[in-house]
C-alpha cells in the first residue's frame, strides 16, 4: 500500500488555507471557525460524523457557498471564490459527494464542459474533444465510451466521471467528497492509483470517506471535525484508529470494525423460503437470477459494479417488469407486481439512489417515513393524524434519527441521517423481506454500526435480508452468505463465516476470468496487483 | 437512470438549490434575528397583506367601491375562478399544470345548451359530466401515455373549444328563464353569491382533502418526486389520473356557473384565458409550480386578489392597454417580494 | 447530436440494445421530419394543387415568422425554461419597426432586435438572478408587452414610406424568398451554435441538471439571460420581418406564437423537461403546423370551429405517436419500465 | 344582375364613388367557369361573421361559379396573407377578401396582380391602391356609424346624458373608427358626457362583467352606447341584474334580431345596421369587372337605424340578422 514516503520529513508547501471559516444555514451551524490547510502533494483526510460539516466546508473552499466569517488563502494570497466557476479558474476542482454531472449529455460532454478543446476561437473541436476523452478514459482506466450517454452509466461509473473531469481540467487541488461510496473495490483501487498519482504530481488533495481504512491507506494527514468545527487534526501515527474515531464521535466506540458476528440462525429448515426468484430475467441487465432466501438469513448480493444488483433488485420489487422468472414469497408466487403490490405482500425496498429515489425533497421528516405506510394508518382514505404522529415519532427514536423534530423538511438532514428515514420507510410497513441496496451508502461509522444493528435484530425477529455494498468487508460481516452476481446472472455462493475479501475476489476472478469480459478481468486484476495492471 | 431529477425539474419553478429549502415548515429558515422575522411573516402571508392593501386602496379611492354590490358582484366573478383554480392547484401540487381549464368551462357552457331539450336536470348535470369526461381524457394522456401536461392541455385548450364552438354552431344560446339558473346566476345569501359559497365549500373540501386523505397526500409526493413515489408503492397513475379528473370536473362546473350568470351558454368568450388567471392566483397564493407543495386557502386569495385588481383598473376607467401593463408589473412585482429575502 | 463512436468502443458490444437505443435517439430527433415528409406526401396525394412549387414556397415562406420564434423558444425549452413573451414580442416588434421605418430600413430591422433582446435579457434576470418561475415572469411579459403595444399603436400603422423595407420580407434572390433564406440562415446559426459552442454546451447542461452544471462551472445566471435574450430578439426580428412583409405595424400580430412555438419544439422532439434537443426539429414542426393550416384550407368547406379541432387532435397525435415510439412512456414512472431500459440499451461497456 | 337570390335583408348602396375601375382586357371569362376564393377575416362567433359567410356562399351558388374557396384568418393578419397565397395557389381566379386590418395585406395583393386576379374587398378597408390591389371595396362607414350612434342617441335622451362607452378589441380600426366617429359625433351635445370607456373585447361575457363594474363606480350613468350587438348582450344583462334597466337608454350597432328585438320591447333605443350580406353585390361587382364595364372603386352600404318607430317592421320584413 502507498502512503505518505515523500512528504514526512520536510512540511511540504500550503496550496490552499481557510482561517476561522463559519457558516451557519438559518439556525444551523454548519462550521465553527475552521481552519485547514492543504498542502501540495499531501492527501489531506477530512472526517466526522454525518452532518458534521464536511460537505459544507468543501462548498466554501469551491466558491458554492461564501463563508459568512472567515477567509481563504491560495498560495498565500487571500482569495475569494464567488461560485464554482472562479474556483475551478484558480485550479480548485471538486468531485461532490452526490454525483452531479449531466445525466442527458455524453461522458465526452461531461468531462469537458466549460473546458471544450476549440476551433476558430469560436467553435467546439468535437473531434478532439472526443479523442482526448479517449485519452483520459483510458489512462484512468475507465471502462466507458466517451460517447455514451452518462445517464446510462452505474453510478460508479459516474463517480469516475467526475474524477476523470477534475483530472483533466489540471487542477492543483482536487477535492474528493465521498468519492468511494459508490465504487466496488476493483474500483476503489483504480482511483486511489489514481490518487497516487496525483499525489506525486504535486497536487493538493482533500480526501473525504466514511471509510476509516481507506483513509488511512490514503491520506497523509487527517483533519477530524464534530459539529462544524475542527476538533483534532494530525498524522496517521498521531491519531490512531481508536482515537480518531474518539474524536469524532466524541466519545469511545465499539470500533469500526466490530462487527456482531452473525450466530447463523436462518431458519432453513421453512418448507418455504421467505423470498425465492427463480431464472429472474429482465433485458440484457440482468440475465439468470436465481436465489432463495430464508427467515431470519441475511444474505448478501455481491458483485462487481454494473453486475445488475440493483436492476435485480427493482425486477423482483416489480419496479421493473421482468421477462421471465418467477418470484415468490413465503411460497406464493408475486405475480405482476408493482412496487406497491410487492409491498403489500411484505417486500420492501430501499434505493441506492437517495437523491432521486428515495427522499421526498420539501416534504417533512415525518411525510418522508409514512409514505409507504399511508393505506394502513388511514381509513376509508382519510389519514390517522394520532397513528402517523405515532409511528413517525417511534421511528425517529428507533432509528436514533437526528432531525430538529418530525416537521423539519427532510433536505435539511445530512446524508446519514436521510438514509436512516428512509430505511424507517421501508420498515414501517413491517416487510417479511427486505431489499437493501447499499444501505450504509454514505453514512458515518456510528450510524453505520446503527443500521446494522437494526438489520440484524430485524433478521433475529424473523425477517429475510438482501443486502448490497460497496464494501466488501461490511457485506461479510454483515450477512450469513453470499450470492455472487455477475453480469446479471447467479453464479452460487458462499458462506461468510471466516471468509475474507480475497476470497470472494477471488470467486468473482474464477467466473469473469471464464466469461469473455475483459473488464471484469482487469479490474479484478488491478486489485490484486495495481503495478501489474500498470503495464496492461 | 436519471440523477438529480430534483434539481433536473426545478424547472417550472424559482431555482432554489434543493440544499436551501425556503419553506414556512422548515424551523432553519426563519431569521433568528427579530427584525426578519415580521419580514418572512409578511412574505409568507404577502397574498393577505396584498389582498387587504388593494382592498384598503380602493376603498379610498375608487368611487362606488364600498358599495356593497361592489362586493356582490367581484364575488360572482370570481366564484368560476376559485373552482378551476382548485383543479389547478392540485394538478400543480403534482408538477403538471391543467391549460384546458378554460376552454373546458366553454365547453361545459356549451353543453348546457346541448342537453337543455332534455330538461334542466340533464342540463345541470350533462354540463359537468362533460367537464367531468374532457378531465378523464386529459388524465389518461398525462397518466397512462405520459404525455406531458403542459402539452396535451394545449392540444385540449384548443381542441376543446373548437369542439364547444362546433356544437353551437358557433352562437350563442340564451337559455330559459329556470329556477335553477336564476339561484346559481344570480341567487345571493346575504351580499355572497351562491355559487361563491358553494365554491368556498368545494375549496374547504379539497383543503381537507389534501391534508387529511391518502389521495391528498398521494397528490404531493407525486409532484415531490415521482421516481421516490414509484418506489414508495404510491400509485402514481392512478393519482395523476383522479387529479386530472377532478379539475375537468371542476371546470366543467365552472362553465356551468359562468353560463348561468350570463343566461346563456357561450362557446365563444366563456373561459377565455381564465387558466392564466388560475395560474397566476396559485402561484401568487403559495403554490410553487415545480410542485410537491399546496396552499389551497392562498389559491382562493390569490384568485380574489386579481379579481380586485381588474375591477380597480375598469372602476377607475384606467384604459385597457395602461391596465394590462399594471397588471402585468403588479404580478412581477408581488411575486418578486415573495421570492427576496429569503 | 453527434452520435460519434469512438475509437474505444468495442464495436460487438450489445449490437441489438445499442441499435435500439440509437433508433430511439433517431424517433426523437427526427421524427417530427419523417412525419413531416409523410403528412406532405399525403396531402399532396389527396389534394394535388398541394404539391405546387409555389404552394410549398409559401408555405416555407409563410412559416418564417413562426419559424424565428421557434429557435429562440427551442433554445429556452433546452435549457429548462419557457418564453410565454414571445408572441406579444412580435406584435410590439411590428409597432417598433414602423415607428423606426422613417429613419431606414436599417433602423426598421435592428430597432425591434434591439428591444426584443433587452426585454429578453429583462426576463432573464427575473428568472435567473431573482429566481423567479419562467412561467410567470414571461406570462406577466405577454400582458406587459401586449399593452405596451397597444399603447404604441391603438390603430394598425401603416408604414410611411416602404421603399426597400418592405422589400426585405417581399423579395427574393435566385427565386427563392428571402424569408425562405432567413429561415434558413437562421436555423443553421442556431443549430451551430446549439452543437458547437461552449453557449451551446452550457444551455443543454443546465437543462439537464441546473444545480451540477453551476458546480461544475457553468455560468448559469449568465447563459439563463443571455438565452431569454436571445429569444426577445429573435422575436424582435421576427416582428421587424413580419412589418416588412405586411407593410405595417400591427399590434395584434403574433397573438398565439407562443404556445405555437412550444408545440412546434415538443414535436420537433424537444423535452419540456429540458436538457434535450435540437434544431432541425422544431423546424419540422413549424412546417407541420404550416402544413396543416394549408391543408384546412385546402379542404376549403372546413368551418373554423372544426379548425380548432382539428390542429388540437393533430397536435395530440404528433405528441402521442413520439411519446410511443420513443418509449418515453415508462418516464412516468420514473425509475420503472421503458425508460430505464432505455438507459440500460444504452452502450454497454468494453 | 338579379342572377342573386334577394331577400329583404339584402344590401342597398347608399353612395358610389365617382371613380371607378374597369378591366383592361375583358378576357371574356364568365364567373360559371372560375375558381373563385373568399378570405374571411375572423371567427365565425358573431353573427355578423357567420352571416357574411353564408351570403357570399350562397352568392357563390347563384352565380355558379366552378367552386369556391373559403379560408378563415381567425384574426390573424400574417395567416390570412398565407391564407390568400394558398388559394391563388390553388387556382383561384377571383377573390373577395374581408381584410382583418386596415393594413397588411400588401404581398398578397402583389401576388394577386402578379396573376391578373381581380380582388374585390368587403367590410373593412384596407390599405392598397385602388383597380390594382382590388377593384373595389363595399362596406359600411365605421366612422359614420359611431356619429349616427351618437345623433341617435342624444336624440332618444334628450341631449342630456352619462354615458358609458362599451368599446370593442382594441389594435382594430372598427373599433377606433366607432370610438372617435361617436366623440365627434357628441360634440354637438355638450350636455352628453362620457363617464367611462371600457373595452369589452367584442364579448358579450365581459361586457356584462365591464358593465356591471361601471355601474358600481358610476352610479349616475344613464346612458350606454356600445360598439357591437354582441356586447351589448352582456350590458343588458348586467343592467338588468342592477336593476337599471328602465333607466339607461341604449344605443349599439350591427342590427342583430336579439338587439332590434329589443328595441320592440323598449329595452334598447336605437341599432345602426352594419349589413353583413356582400354575397350579390361582391359577385356582381365581379361580373361586372369581368364583363368589361366600370365598377365604382367604392360602395358604401345604405345602412338603416333601426329604432321603435321601424323595429317591428323590420323584424316582421326579416331585414335583420
Ligand atoms: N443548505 C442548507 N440548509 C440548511 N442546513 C444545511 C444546509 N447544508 C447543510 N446543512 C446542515 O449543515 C450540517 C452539515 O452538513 P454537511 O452536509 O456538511 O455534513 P457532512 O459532514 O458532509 O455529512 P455526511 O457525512 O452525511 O455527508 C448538517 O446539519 C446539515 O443539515
Ligand atoms: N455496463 C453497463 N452498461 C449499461 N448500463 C450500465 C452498465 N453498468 C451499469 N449500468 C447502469 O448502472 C445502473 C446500476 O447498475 P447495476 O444494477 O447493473 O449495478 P450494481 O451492481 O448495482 O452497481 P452499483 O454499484 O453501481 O450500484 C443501472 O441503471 C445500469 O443500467
Ligand atoms: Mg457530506
Ligand atoms: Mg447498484
Amino acid at each position: 500500500m502507498t502512503t505518505s514516503a515523500a512528504t514526512s520529513s520536510a512540511t511540504p508547501r500550503a496550496v490552499l488555507e481557510t482561517r476561522g471559516v463559519s457558516r451557519t444555514f438559518g439556525v444551523v451551524r454548519a462550521l465553527r471557525d475552521v481552519s485547514l490547510t492543504l498542502r501540495a502533494g499531501e492527501v489531506h483526510g477530512l472526517v466526522g460524523e454525518n452532518g458534521a460539516g464536511k460537505s459544507t466546508l468543501i462548498k466554501v473552499l469551491t466558491g458554492f457557498h461564501q463563508p459568512d466569517t472567515g477567509a481563504l488563502t491560495l498560495d498565500g494570497k487571500s482569495v475569494t471564490f464567488d461560485s464554482p466557476r472562479g474556483a475551478q479558474n484558480a485550479g480548485v476542482c471538486a468531485v461532490y459527494q452526490e454525483i452531479n454531472l449531466i445525466p442527458e449529455r455524453s461522458v465526452a460532454d461531461n468531462i469537458f464542459l466549460c473546458h471544450e478543446p476549440k476551433r476558430f476561437g469560436v467553435l467546439v473541436d468535437r473531434k478532439r474533444m472526443l479523442e482526448r476523452a479517449a485519452e483520459i478514459v483510458q489512462r484512468y482506466r475507465l471502462s466507458v465510451d466517451p460517447a455514451a450517454r452518462l445517464g446510462s452509466l452505474g453510478l460508479g461509473a459516474q463517480q469516475m466521471v467526475s474524477l476523470a473531469r477534475g483530472v483533466s481540467l489540471g487542477a492543483r487541488v482536487l477535492i474528493l467528497d465521498e468519492p468511494t461510496s459508490a465504487l466496488s473495490s476493483a474500483e476503489v483501487d483504480v482511483l486511489f492509483d489514481v490518487v497516487d498519482r496525483l499525489r506525486a504530481e504535486g497536487i493538493a488533495l482533500l480526501f473525504v470517506s466514511h471509510r476509516l481504512s481507506e483513509c488511512y491507506r490514503l491520506c497523509d494527514r487527517f483533519t477530524v471535525m464534530r459539529d462544524g468545527a475542527v476538533v483534532r487534526t494530525g498524522t496517521p501515527e498521531e491519531l490512531p484508529r481508536a482515537a480518531l474515531i474518539a474524536a469524532m464521535l466524541g466519545r469511545e466506540s465499539s470500533g469500526e470494525h466490530a462487527w456482531t458476528e452473525r450466530s447463523g440462525s436462518a431458519d432453513t429448515a421453512d418448507a418455504a423460503p421467505a423470498l425465492a426468484v427463480d431464472r429472474l430475467q429482465w433485458g440484457n441487465r440482468v440475465r439468470d437470477v436465481s436465489l432463495k432466501v430464508a427467515r431470519k438469513e441475511i444474505v448478501g448480493l455481491a458483485g462487481l459494479l454494473g453486475s445488475g444488483r440493483t436492476e435485480t433488485f427493482k425486477t423482483i420489487f416489480g419496479a421493473q417488469k421482468a421477462d421471465a422468472g418467477d418470484v415468490d414469497i413465503a411460497g406464493r408466487a408475486l405475480t405482476h407486481a408493482t412496487p406497491a403490490r410487492s409491498i403489500a405482500r411484505g417486500l420492501a425496498f430501499l434505493s441506492e439512489d437517495r437523491r432521486s429515489e428515495g427522499i421526498f425533497p420539501r416534504l417533512s421528516v415525518g411525510e418522508n417515513i409514512v409514505a409507504s405506510l399511508l393505506p394502513r394508518i388511514s381509513r376509508f382514505g382519510f389519514i390517522s393524524r394520532a397513528k402517523e404522529a405515532q409511528v413517525v415519532r417511534e421511528a425517529i427514536e428507533r432509528l436514533g434519527i437526528k432531525t430538529a423534530g418530525p416537521n423539519a423538511l427532510i433536505t435539511t438532514l445530512s446524508g446519514g441521517n436521510q438514509q436512516k428515514a428512509l430505511i424507517a420507510r421501508c420498515l414501517s410497513t413491517q416487510p417479511t423481506v427486505l431489499l437493501l441496496d447499499d444501505p450504509t451508502r454514505g453514512i458515518d461509522v456510528g450510524a453505520k454500526e446503527e443500521v446494522h444493528r437494526v438489520v440484524q435484530e430485524l433478521a433475529r425477529d424473523g425477517l429475510a435480508v438482501v443486502v448490497t455494498s460497496s464494501e466488501m468487508e461490511e457485506l461479510l460481516a454483515l450477512t450469513d452468505r453470499l450470492v455472487v452476481l455477475n453480469e446479471g446472472a447467479t453464479q452460487g455462493g458462499m458462506p461468510t463465516a471466516g471468509a475474507n475479501p480475497d476470497d470472494v475476489l477471488a470467486v468473482l476472478a474464477g467466473d469473469a476470468n471464464d466469461s469473455r469480459d475483459v473488464s471484469a478481468t482487469r479490474d479484478v486484476g488491478a486489485t490484486r496487483n495495481p503495478a501489474g495492471a500498470d503495464k496492461a | 437512470m436519471a440523477i438529480n431529477l430534483e434539481t433536473n425539474e426545478e424547472r417550472l419553478s424559482p431555482s432554489t438549490p434543493p440544499q436551501a429549502p425556503q419553506s414556512p415548515r422548515s424551523p432553519q429558515s426563519t431569521n433568528p434575528g427579530g427584525g426578519g422575522a415580521w419580514r418572512t411573516v409578511l412574505r409568507e402571508h404577502s397574498v393577505y397583506f396584498a389582498l387587504a392593501a388593494l382592498v384598503v386602496f380602493n376603498l379610498i379611492v375608487t368611487p362606488g367601491f364600498s358599495n356593497p354590490f361592489a362586493a356582490r358582484s367581484l364575488l360572482f366573478e370570481a366564484a368560476p375562478i376559485v373552482l378551476i383554480a382548485l383543479g389547478q392547484n392540485l394538478a400543480i401540487a403534482t408538477r403538471g399544470i391543467d391549460l384546458s381549464v378554460g376552454s373546458v368551462m366553454a365547453l361545459a357552457s356549451a353543453s348546457v345548451a346541448v342537453f337543455l331539450p332534455y330538461g334542466i336536470g340533464p342540463a345541470l348535470v350533462g354540463s359537468v359530466a362533460v367537464g367531468a369526461l374532457v378531465g378523464l381524457w386529459n388524465g389518461f394522456l398525462v397518466a397512462v401515455l405520459a404525455i406531458d401536461p403542459l402539452i396535451s392541455g394545449l392540444a385540449l385548450l384548443v381542441a376543446a373549444r373548437g369542439l364547444a364552438q362546433a356544437l353551437l354552431g358557433g352562437s350563442r344560446v340564451n337559455l330559459p328563464d329556470a329556477p335553477a339558473f336564476d339561484l346559481l346566476g344570480a341567487g345571493t345569501v346575504g351580499p355572497v353569491p351562491i355559487i361563491m359559497l358553494i365554491a368556498l365549500a368545494l375549496a374547504a373540501v379539497v383543503a381537507f382533502v389534501v391534508r387529511r386523505t391518502t389521495f391528498g397526500r398521494y397528490a404531493i409526493l407525486v409532484g415531490a418526486s415521482r421516481g421516490a413515489a414509484f418506489l414508495a408503492g404510491i400509485p402514481v397513475r392512478r393519482t395523476l389520473f383522479l387529479v386530472y379528473a377532478v379539475s375537468g370536473t371542476l371546470a366543467g362546473l365552472a362553465g356551468l356557473f359562468a353560463s348561468s350568470r350570463l343566461g346563456a351558454s357561450d362557446p365563444n368568450y366563456v373561459g377565455v384565458n381564465f387558466e392564466l388567471d388560475a395560474i397566476a392566483a396559485s402561484v401568487i397564493g403559495g403554490t410553487p409550480l415545480s410542485g410537491g407543495r399546496i396552499s389551497i386557502v392562498g389559491a382562493v386569495f390569490g384568485v380574489l386578489l386579481l379579481q380586485v385588481l381588474d375591477a380597480s383598473f375598469i372602476m377607475n376607467n384606467i384604459s385597457f392597454t395602461y391596465a394590462q401593463i399594471l397588471k402585468a408589473v403588479f404580478i412581477v412585482v408581488a411575486l418578486y417580494l415573495q421570492r427576496s429575502g429569503a | 447530436m453527434a452520435n460519434v463512436t469512438s475509437s474505444n468502443a468495442d464495436p460487438t458490444a450489445a449490437p441489438a440494445a445499442n441499435r435500439r437505443a440509437q433508433l430511439i435517439a433517431l424517433v426523437q430527433s427526427r421524427g417530427a421530419i419523417a412525419m413531416l415528409v409523410v403528412v406532405a406526401l399525403i396531402a399532396g396525394g389527396v389534394f394535388p394543387d398541394f404539391l405546387r412549387p409555389s404552394n410549398l414556397a409559401d408555405i416555407v415562406s409563410n412559416s418564417a415568422f413562426l419559424g424565428l420564434v421557434a429557435v429562440g423558444q427551442s433554445l429556452v425549452i433546452i435549457l429548462g425554461g419557457f418564453d410565454l413573451s414571445v408572441g406579444s414580442m412580435v406584435g410590439l416588434g411590428t409597432v417598433i419597426a414602423a415607428y423606426a421605418a422613417p429613419y431606414g430600413w436599417g433602423a426598421a430591422m435592428l430597432a425591434p432586435v434591439a428591444a426584443g433582446f433587452v426585454i429578453g435579457i429583462g426576463n432573464g434576470l427575473l428568472i435567473a438572478r431573482a429566481r423567479m418561475a419562467p412561467f410567470i415572469v414571461t406570462l406577466a411579459a405577454l400582458l406587459g408587452l401586449k399593452g405596451l403595444a397597444l399603447v404604441l399603436a391603438s390603430q394598425d400603422l401603416l408604414i410611411a414610406n416602404p421603399g426597400f423595407f418592405t422589400r426585405i420580407a417581399n423579395g427574393s434572390i435566385f427565386g427563392i424568398s428571402n424569408l425562405i433564406w432567413v429561415l434558413v440562415v437562421v436555423y443553421g446559426l442556431g443549430a451551430v451554435l446549439l452543437n458547437h459552442t461552449r453557449f451551446g454546451a452550457a444551455i443543454f447542461a443546465i437543462g439537464g441538471n441546473e444545480e451540477a452544471a453551476r458546480m461544475l462551472g457553468v455560468r448559469v445566471e449568465r447563459v439563463k439571460v443571455l438565452a431569454y435574450g436571445l429569444s426577445g430578439a429573435l422575436a424582435g426580428l421576427s416582428g421587424a420581418l413580419l412589418a416588412s412583409h405586411l407593410d405595417s405595424g400591427l399590434s395584434a400580430a403574433g397573438t398565439g406564437y407562443e404556445l405555437q412555438s412550444i408545440a412546434a419544439a415538443v414535436i420537433g422532439g424537444v423535452l419540456l423537461t429540458g436538457g434535450v434537443g435540437t434544431m432541425a426539429g422544431p423546424l419540422a414542426g413549424v412546417l407541420l403546423l404550416g402544413v396543416i393550416d394549408n391543408v384546412i384550407n385546402q379542404v376549403g368547406t372546413l368551418s373554423p370551429y372544426y379548425q380548432n379541432l382539428a390542429s388540437g387532435a393533430f397536435l395530440l397525435a404528433a405528441v402521442i405517436v413520439q411519446t410511443v415510439l420513443t418509449g418515453r412512456r415508462g418516464a412516468a414512472r420514473a425509475g420503472g419500465g421503458k425508460a430505464a431500459r432505455r438507459s440500460a440499451a444504452a452502450p454497454a461497456r468494453s | 344582375a338579379s342572377a342573386y337570390a334577394q331577400d329583404s335583408g339584402a344590401q342597398k348602396v347608399q353612395s358610389n364613388s365617382n371613380e371607378t375601375c374597369t378591366i383592361a382586357k375583358p378576357g371574356g371569362k364568365k364567373l360559371s367557369d372560375m375558381v373563385v376564393g373568399f378570405s374571411q377575416s375572423e371567427n365565425e362567433q358573431n353573427p355578423f361573421r357567420a352571416t357574411e359567410t353564408a351570403s357570399v356562399r350562397a352568392a357563390a351558388k347563384a352565380a355558379g361559379v366552378k367552386r369556391l374557396l373559403y379560408t378563415n384568418a381567425n384574426a390573424n393578419q400574417a395567416k390570412q396573407v398565407a391564407d390568400i397565397e394558398s388559394m391563388i395557389n390553388q387556382g383561384a381566379e377571383a377573390l373577395i377578401v374581408a381584410p382583418n386590418d386596415s393594413t397588411g395585406l400588401q404581398p398578397a395583393f402583389a401576388q394577386a396582380r402578379a396573376k391578373g386576379i381581380p380582388v374585390v374587398t368587403i367590410d373593412r378597408q384596407t390599405a392598397g391602391t385602388v383597380c390594382d390591389d382590388f377593384i373595389t371595396f363595399l362596406g359600411s362607414d365605421f366612422y359614420k356609424q359611431g356619429e349616427r350612434a351618437a345623433k341617435a342617441l342624444a336624440d332618444a335622451t334628450g341631449g342630456k346624458a352619462v354615458i358609458a362607452e362599451i368599446q370593442g378589441g382594441y389594435g382594430n380600426t372598427v373599433e377606433s373608427q366607432r370610438t372617435d366617429g361617436f366623440a365627434n359625433g357628441l360634440k354637438a351635445y355638450p350636455n352628453m358626457k362620457i363617464a367611462a370607456a371600457q373595452t369589452a373585447n367584442w364579448s358579450t361575457t365581459e361586457a356584462q362583467k365591464v358593465m356591471e363594474q361601471i355601474l358600481l363606480a358610476h352610479p349616475d350613468v344613464n346612458a350606454v352606447y356600445t360598439h357591437a350587438d354582441t356586447m351589448t348582450v352582456g350590458a343588458i344583462t348586467a343592467l338588468r341584474q342592477a336593476g337599471k334597466l328602465k333607466g339607461v337608454t341604449i344605443v349599439s350597432i350591427d342590427g342583430t334580431k336579439e338587439i332590434v328585438n329589443g328595441i320592440a320591447q323598449g329595452t334598447v333605443a336605437a341599432d345602426v345596421e352594419t349589413n353583413p350580406r356582400f354575397g350579390p353585390l361582391a359577385f356582381k361587382s365581379l361580373e361586372d369587372y369581368l364583363a368589361g364595364k366600370p365598377v365604382p372603386q367604392k360602395q358604401i352600404m345604405d345602412d338603416a337605424l333601426f329604432d321603435k318607430t321601424n323595429a317591428k317592421q323590420s323584424l316582421a320584413a326579416g331585414k335583420v340578422y
